[in-house]
């Protein structure tokens, strides 16, 4: 029996990208997140922080376009909007840090009722494994959205009761986005704010690992 | 694109209710928002905790906001002998005051605008300034335990901004101003320009837009006192 | 006047010895000091605790250090998937690692700068950084203490200095550099030039001269990967 | 029966200027340090620092010169020297605290035997008083000179076994210019370096209230 459709990592992004206010500060994680920026409704202008020292970065260099000393958190080649600015990386983690950023998007491995998250480290994965800033813009983003896919590979669910996985943060997930549903994190817990088309409470509780509430029937995800 | 430009010194500190936190920029003569002080003397807060590194000269920066009474107390390094409106309103208890050594004072703004909880330095171990606070011994040096310092506005003066609110300052003009800028919750910045967005090279920009709430163009009063 | 100013790379790395706890400026490919890097591959410094954000590429950056054996124990927030050698080394067990959150690593050092004792932050709070630190809850937070990362050495990279040691960077090339010039003891810059003293504004200095000890003029090599 | 003679204040600037190793980096406090800068030898340069964000600080402004955007910690319109910088206050203290000023020059009310300060508050006095950035700068300079006359007005010694004045820092003075003699405060303890011409260290150690060691019989005060 083929799935339901699920949302593509793009239309994630695309979705994501409808929860950016106008004027909003925003970072982008690695992963569906970074695929945000192309995804910004025609009215809305948000300024890219990058925890390397950019406020104000526009889109991915074009080919021939590339300076080496012009790169996003990923190391790619980057441009800059009109406004922008550079500083070093401890003031660009004092932005994320002290709740300076109005949003940041992240990606998740898991994420808890309470709103843990955990999207550093796969348990038993090979190597020294890497943190970057994900625990600083975790802890001090004013709003933090992370972008996901429903479940793994495997079919398990990501969102749990109890992280599993090392964690990011504690408590510092406020809306997920994943290719099954729009969920808030509120502290009676998983509130379910849109469900993709298709899909009903019943199919998606089966496959989320912790109770999910709402208010009236979810809409659907609408993209604008 | 949000506006951040109000078109006066007035809109600018419209919101700022009696007992707000409100940090002040500035030091000795340079870089004081002596017109976002006048307008907040014209609007008559009241209850205001004020944090700057002094009180004022008679007629000048924050002279007014202590000669109007609408400061109840003070975090200040060195209030000036020249601050003879706060030296009374203290004398007469209508002014609580905490002194601060001056670089604790900037660290403790750096520390709320950080994100940090608290603390350890060296600097005022064994004075008045250790009072009541938590002594430790870490690495073998006496530290005591110092907390941030948050503010709910910063009143500001830059030289430039552009419309989006990247700022830059003139010589030593700067001095608190961009710890300020970015330990508050709102930044309102009075500027002797304002200019297009893309005039300030990226690499020139001292306190980034993302710190700047409002901008508000004013003529400057100086005190030289 | 001192004269800060080297005649080779090999010159401005000379005296570091087997040991040393030396930071190395760049992100994602900019800012490297690679020449610099390169001649302390050629001096061959050995047991050297290297604090950087990566573990460099292959071919790149700190990698060479790692092929080379030269680095016992590292302190980074992201070694990165692409430092082949470091990862072998870490495999090995050649080499030990404390990850650390990268704005941290940041405060870290910048409280090392700045002559503060420790600091408690919420970053890390419930995850595996908060292990064998001391916790506590301050103003209903729960926050970690966290400890400044000193250094023998900075190896930073910088667009230009004046012959007095004042720098300037180039675009996002600025990254850790700064903060590392100010957290070690001794600093050497690689520029790609050095100006007369005055040819840069005294408001569009980065990193004042104070922090600035061995200036050697550098052919940039650099490492896209 | 008259004194023998002591210093001026501009003498003891000058003999503190003689302390000042070229090319380092300094911060003058208020009173006689503030002289300091006229009276450096010829082959010496050094840069100086301003807590509210210069380092290479020139010249006090002549008449017609002043800009008021231009001041140094006493509100002081100074010049600025070519490769002068400008940062804000944080960053000025970060210089003061963490050890990168070699020679902090400070005003004193009294110095205890073990190099403990008080030079910020007099007892009983009117007023608020304020504390500035002596905390900062005594607590992190390399070295940490004090200029001040030997005694008080009234003839009581400002050299103290432990100070009775509010503290400015612990064990914080290496050494000691004063109108009579030039002392450095060791882990022995007070070790007189120079005295004052027609003085010796026996009528010197009655006007000092902790007791003064030297090696061999300490030379003369000149000026170069």
């Amino acid at each position: 029996m083929p799935d339901k459709p699920r949302l593509t990592r793009e239309q994630i992004a695309h979705r994501a990208a409808m929860e950016l206010p106008d004027g909003a500060y925003v970072n982008l994680g690695w992963g569906i997140p970074n695929l945000i920026a192309d995804y910004l409704p025609k009215n809305v202008e948000v300024y890219f922080h990058s925890e390397n020292g950019i406020l104000g970065m526009g889109r991915r260099a074009r080919p021939g376009e590339e300076d080496y000393d012009l790169v996003d958190a990923m190391k790619v080649p980057v441009t800059l909007i009109p406004g922008a600015s550079f500083f070093h990386q401890a003031d660009a983690h004092l932005m994320s840090r002290g709740g300076h950023l109005d949003v940041a998007v992240l990606g998740g491995f898991q994420v808890s009722e309470k709103g843990d998250l955990a999207n550093w480290k796969i348990p038993g994965a090979k190597g020294s494994g890497g943190i970057g800033g994900a625990m600083d813009i975790a802890a001090g983003a004013k709003k933090l959205i992370v972008c996901m896919e429903h479940t793994t590979r495997e079919g398990s669910p990501k969102i749990v009761r109890q992280c599993t996985y090392p964690l990011t943060g504690l408590a510092c997930v406020d809306t997920l986005v994943t290719d099954l549903a729009v969920i808030d994190v509120k502290p009676e817990g998983l509130i379910l704010r849109e469900i993709a088309s298709g899909w009903d409470i019943e199919g998606l509780q089966k496959l989320t690992g912790a109770p999910l509430m709402s208010l009236g029937r979810a809409p659907e995800i609408k993209f604008l | 694109m949000r506006n951040k430009i109000h078109p006066t010194l007035d809109s600018a500190v419209g919101d700022i209710r009696d007992g707000a936190r409100i940090m002040f920029g500035g030091f000795g003569g340079a870089g004081f928002p002596n017109n976002l002080i006048q307008a907040l003397a014209r609007k008559g807060t009241k209850d205001i905790t004020a944090i700057s590194n002094n009180c004022g000269t008679r007629d000048g920066e924050l002279g007014l906001m202590f000669k109007n009474g609408q400061i109840r107390h003070v975090i200040a390094s060195f209030p000036g002998p020249h601050s003879n409106y706060f030296q009374e309103k203290l004398a007469a208890k209508k002014v609580t005051l905490e002194l601060v050594p001056q670089g604790i004072l900037c660290e403790r703004m750096r520390a709320a605008a950080a994100g940090l909880c608290a603390f350890y330095t060296t600097v005022g171990v064994g004075t008045e300034v250790a009072a009541g606070k938590e002594e430790r011994t870490i690495e073998g040096k006496r530290c005591i335990l110092e907390m941030p310092i948050h503010a709910d506005y910063a009143l500001i003066k830059a030289e430039t901004a552009d419309e989006l609110g990247n700022l830059t300052y003139r010589l030593a003009a700067r001095n608190f101003n961009p710890i300020m800028a970015m330990a508050a919750t709102t930044t309102i910045v009075e500027v002797d320009e304002i200019v297009p967005v893309g005039a300030i090279k990226p690499e020139h920009v001292v306190t980034p837009a993302i710190f700047v709430h409002r901008i508000v163009q004013a003529k400057g009063v100086r005190y030289a006192g």
